[in-house]
């Protein structure tokens, strides 16, 4: 091929693309702890998260790329989790969060 | 003499009112401009939060309608309204000694919102589609195969200042949630997702609906309104969102993209309004005295309000104001 | 294609006397496109056109990098106006979708926020002592070209139909972002389902295709393309339409804006370059058409008075399947058939240089 | 609080592209921008609509604000009537106004937009000319155009009888009395006061980097090509 040097490469696509993403780790990680599935959105691990007030730790938007298929870095963002568990006492709908960092660290090592 | 109460349509609304109207004594007549009594509820299948059938609501107010013997004019249109009067569209004009408006409300034509295609892209269906559907006992997609991947699209036609309806249409949030756990036990092995900007679970058991569809039936819930519908090459329907608790784009393809669509006002509602000296809400609904202690009664002493004709309600929420809207008419042609 | 709404998007359109205004983009990559345009409407149509010298760009490519302000491209605008009322003029065609663009959100604004147009006409004035009236009538010139698209059908030599099957081409349309995004009514169809290339599409006899990226943008993004740390924006929109039109194997793409036009052609060179990916059916590129080429060719005007040669993709194998004669040798000849050497053959092209056109050498 | 949100409502695209935002998503769902560059239109509105004088500052100083191509894809689908494009053209304005641009290293391209179209409007009438578009600048115009760059009296002289000359036609010279209404356009109209806002704060932040000689043709350069990949 002609090496002709552009200055520029064709950008990759930022979207989440549920037609390619395999959501087989996360239907697992599901099935293993279905009240996942009940979380609304509020933000309140967020908000009160310990790492999170310290780092760019953001379990909410972590957990919700999971559940989308988007595993990549999620182990190493999980991996700021102080695991303190105040994000536990304040979920609305009394998830587990805590064991949800568990499970995702466990389940998603290899991505 | 009796008194007598005309009720302008001859919806639930319409019909438990010229129900509690009769039980008081007053001569009640539903004018319907449909060929059969039933309303909305006709065609729909089964009701939130219960999976009530809609024919065993509508069954029981027909058979007390009948045993009653109240009178009811179907097929019959009305062009004009007063307090003591009703003008019809053959010409006719009925007298009364009070009226009830009970015409409720229309489902926004989701053909309107073009970027969804529906009417154009096969695979694109309405919530009243579906239910029609769940009453045919057929469920598919257009090629009569079924469906593995089903998205629901709340807020369509509802908080939408493009398609001039800036109101909250108020059901179609649980109306999602219950249609996605019955296409999920028509077909288990799907993944159904409902797109949403917010979950309005206001009534009782609405709630618990919600978190039985997210638990149990593993519906997936997406914050964000859909952009765009658009077709693929194998007769699917690809749609683009945000998903905005990751703030990044998503994308995926559908077999079936079901709009829930919400209530408008009707467009008779300016003519009668005008025609009366009724007031109307910016949404086009009728605008009742006093949302407060007036929401039965119009700014026009005789005229009464039931049912959705004055806000999107729900079924349960309309056959309480028509009790209340038939015995402030009472209380009005007694007075 | 289904579509059904298109006659609820109605615009006025002239039938006569226009003012021309030139595309800084479609004049410098499609002049054979301008002189095409002016030609079938008034040596085949009839009809009358002012070609100005004395307009100018409308400046939308530097206000929407952002460098031009507001107040200054209104006023530019404003001249424009002057100088067609001066002529006589008062139906507005432009050749540009960001143009037409322009011009239909200026007039907006003048409505909205009149101040605005007080100011215009107090700085035109302070600039060159000149007023304006606005135009009764603003039309992108493909707006025209529709409006006139059964007059041209009936003057057809070719059609969009494949001359040996007689079956109808299969056509993917791009409209352009600023033709009707910015205010839908003011397109034929609106923004969703555009009528404006889609109806001149079936007059000839073509199929529309439609498919799931075909509202999204060529990718353009003005300071993206312009600025060249940022075209890896502009390339990989380009990149997702084309991967999203391929499956669909369409006969050519034609373009309502100039700048698509460019990009949706260069693009593919680009992309087969650097990753060896081509979207033709051929192996090659698919052809890209601007909309006068597409009704010049219909008119049987010689593609390459219509300047069909500046394009990177070949479009040989469309003139084929129309049944289009044509004269390879005389594809890359200058003016009066001067011989002037000729492009290198890319990955995007099926018909090397270097084999057809040595003959004249 | 609320300084800046002040200064970006004096512009009339404020008034038409800011309503109140209830965070759907839809302009995000459908935004090119987004797809390529961490870029969310949905939060940009949402941060300018709070009002915030540091958050609203901390966006005139960043790259985030000049990811946007301007399609106004976001314009007709907006539920509430917003036009996040008409927001980030406010924002940009603002930016360049205040000097806020040359935060960022998309900001600073500005610069190289100035130079390029900017210029050529004031000596041509035109954003782009064929002479514009340099091979060596514009390597993705492949062989054909270089093949028309290099023969442009050729290519251009069959389609219009003034290339580069005076009369009417494509590319035609523009009469002296035309270009000099739009120099005084630009004069009048804050066009040259844009340019001269865009250079100066160009050259203040060159010599902040070490260019000695300012924001020369180095510094440019640099601007129009760098790219540190840390966008998406």
């Amino acid at each position: 091929m002609a090496a002709i040097n552009f200055g520029y490469t064709i950008s990759k696509p930022r979207v989440i693309d549920l037609d390619r993403n395999n959501l087989r780790k996360s239907d697992e990680i599901l099935r293993e702890m279905p009240e996942l599935q009940t979380c609304i959105g509020c933000g309140a691990c967020t908000a009160i998260c310990t790492a999170g007030n310290l780092t760019s730790f953001n379990f909410r938007r972590v957990h919700t790329l999971v559940r989308r298929g988007e595993y990549q870095g999620a182990y190493e963002e999980m991996n700021k989790c102080m695991l303190c568990g105040k994000c536990r006492l304040v979920c609305p709908r009394g998830i587990n969060t805590r064991g949800v960092v568990m499970l995702i660290k466990r389940k998603l090592g290899d991505f | 003499m009796k008194k007598r109460i005309i009720v302008i349509g001859g919806g639930v609304a319409g019909m438990q009112t010229a129900l509690r109207l009769a039980e008081q004594g007053i001569e009640p007549v539903i004018v319907e401009k449909e060929p059969e009594l039933g309303g909305k509820l006709r065609g729909w299948h089964v009701l939130f939060p219960t999976f009530t059938p809609a024919e065993q609501v509508l069954t029981d107010l027909r058979r007390r309608i009948n045993e009653r013997g109240i009178e009811v004019m179907t097929s019959t249109e009305v062009v004009g309204l007063e307090p003591r009067s009703v003008a019809l569209a053959d010409g006719r004009r009925l007298t009364c000694d009070s009226v009830v408006l009970a015409s409720g409300s229309t489902l926004f034509d989701a053909s309107i919102k073009e970027e969804y295609g529906y009417g154009i892209y096969d695979n694109v269906f309405t919530s009243a589609d579906l239910e029609r559907m769940f009453n045919e006992g057929r469920v598919a997609k257009a090629d009569g195969s079924a469906p593995r991947r089903i998205a629901f699209l709340h807020c369509v036609g509802s908080r939408d200042e493009k398609v001039c309806q800036q109101h909250c249409s108020k059901v179609c949030c649980v109306t999602g949630v219950k249609q996605a756990m019955e296409m999920k036990r028509l077909f288990p092995e799907a993944d159904v997702f409902n797109f949403y900007m917010d979950i309005r679970m206001f009534g009782p058991g609405y709630e618990e609906l919600y978190r039985e569809a997210q638990q149990s039936y593993n519906i997936h819930f997406v914050r964000g309104r859909i952009s765009e519908a658009s077709p693929t090459l194998e007769g699917r329907v690809q749609i683009k969102a945000e998903d905005t608790l990751t703030g990044r784009p998503l994308r995926m393809s559908v077999d079936m993209l079901v709009l829930l669509i919400g209530m408008r006002a009707n467009d008779d509602n300016a003519r009668l309004a005008d025609g009366a000296g009724l007031q109307r809400a910016r949404s086009g609904f009728m605008a009742p005295r006093d949302l407060f202690l007036g929401n039965v009664a119009s700014n026009v002493d005789g005229i009464f309000y039931a049912g959705t004709v004055t806000a999107p309600k729900t079924i349960g929420e309309s056959l309480n104001e028509a009790t209340a809207a038939a015995d402030a008419a009472v209380r009005y042609v007694e007075a | 294609m289904k579509r059904r709404s298109w006659q609820e998007y109605q615009k006025e359109i002239a039938d006569d006397h226009y003012y021309y205004a030139r595309s800084c983009i479609r004049q410098n990559f499609f002049p054979g496109s301008e002189k095409a345009f002016i030609d079938i409407l008034t040596n085949d149509l009839g009809k009358d056109l002012l070609d100005d010298p004395k307009h100018s760009s409308c400046t939308g490519i530097g206000y929407h990098s952002d460098i031009v302000p507001l107040e200054t491209i209104m006023t530019v605008v404003a001249r424009q106006f002057s100088l067609m009322n001066e002529a006589g003029y008062e139906n507005f065609v432009t050749s540009c979708i960001t143009s037409f663009g322009i011009y239909t959100e200026i007039l907006a604004t003048w409505h909205e926020f009149p101040e605005t147009e007080e100011k215009t006409r107090e700085n035109l004035f302070k600039a060159t002592g000149r007023e304006f009236r606005k135009p009764a009538n603003v039309a992108h010139t493909s707006d025209v070209m529709f409006h006139f698209r059964d007059e041209i059908a009936a003057r057809a030599k070719h059609r969009l139909v494949n001359a040996v099957t007689g079956e109808p081409l299969r056509v993917v349309e791009h409209i352009g972002c600023h033709y009707a995004k910015i205010f839908p009514k003011s397109g034929i169809g609106g923004s969703e389902f555009p009528y404006v290339l889609a109806g001149m599409i079936e007059s000839w006899g073509g199929e529309v295709v439609d498919y799931p990226e075909r509202r999204h943008c060529c990718g353009f993004g003005f300071r993206n393309y312009l600025v060249q740390a940022n075209r890896g924006y502009s390339i990989a929109n380009s990149h997702k339409k084309l991967e999203s039109m391929a499956p669909y194997k369409p006969d050519f793409i034609v373009a309502n804006c100039p700048g698509c036009a460019m990009f949706l052609d260069k693009w593919q060179y680009a992309i087969a370059e650097m990753e060896g990916t081509t979207y033709g059916q051929n192996g090659h590129g698919i052809p890209v058409l601007t909309y006068e080429e597409m009704a010049g060719l219909v008119l049987g005007y010689d593609p390459w008075a219509l300047g069909i040669q500046m394009h990177q993709v070949d479009v040989e194998p469309l003139l084929d399947k129309m049944g289009i004669e044509y004269d390879p040798a005389a594809k890359y000849l200058g003016r009066n058939g001067k011989y002037i050497g000729k492009p290198e053959s890319a990955v995007v092209n099926c018909c090397p240089t270097d084999t057809i056109y040595d003959i004249r050498e | 609080m609320g300084k800046y949100f002040d200064m970006l409502m004096e512009d009339v695209r404020m008034r038409e592209g800011l309503n109140a935002c209830m965070n759907c998503g839809v302009c995000t769902g459908v935004c090119p921008a987004a797809e390529f560059y961490n870029y969310d239109p949905r939060q940009i509105v949402s941060i300018v609509q709070s009002r915030d004088d540091e958050a609203i500052e901390a966006l005139l100083k960043s790259d985030t604000i000049w990811y946007c191509g301007e399609c106004m894809s976001c314009r007709p689908r907006c539920p509430r009537g917003n036009t996040p494009g008409y927001v980030i053209q406010a924002l940009r304005t603002l930016s360049q106004k205040l000097g806020f641009f040359v935060e960022s290293e998309k900001g600073r391209q500005q610069l190289a937009l100035k130079r390029i179209i900017g210029e050529n409007i004031l000596r041509t009438g035109y954003c782009i000319v064929p002479r514009l578009v340099k091979p060596e600048l514009h390597p993705e115009q492949g062989t054909v155009w270089q093949w028309i760059y290099d023969h442009d009296k050729e290519v251009y002289g069959q389609f219009s009888p003034s290339y580069m000359r005076h009369g009417a036609g494509a590319l035609r010279r523009i009469d002296d009395e035309s270009l000099a209404e739009i120099n005084r356009i630009f004069e009048v109209s804050g066009g040259s006061e844009m340019f001269e806002t865009i250079e100066k704060h160009s050259d203040r932040k060159a010599r902040e980097m070490g260019y000695e000689e300012g924001a020369d043709q180095q510094y440019m350069m640099d601007v129009f090509t760098t790219n540190s990949n840390e966008h998406y």
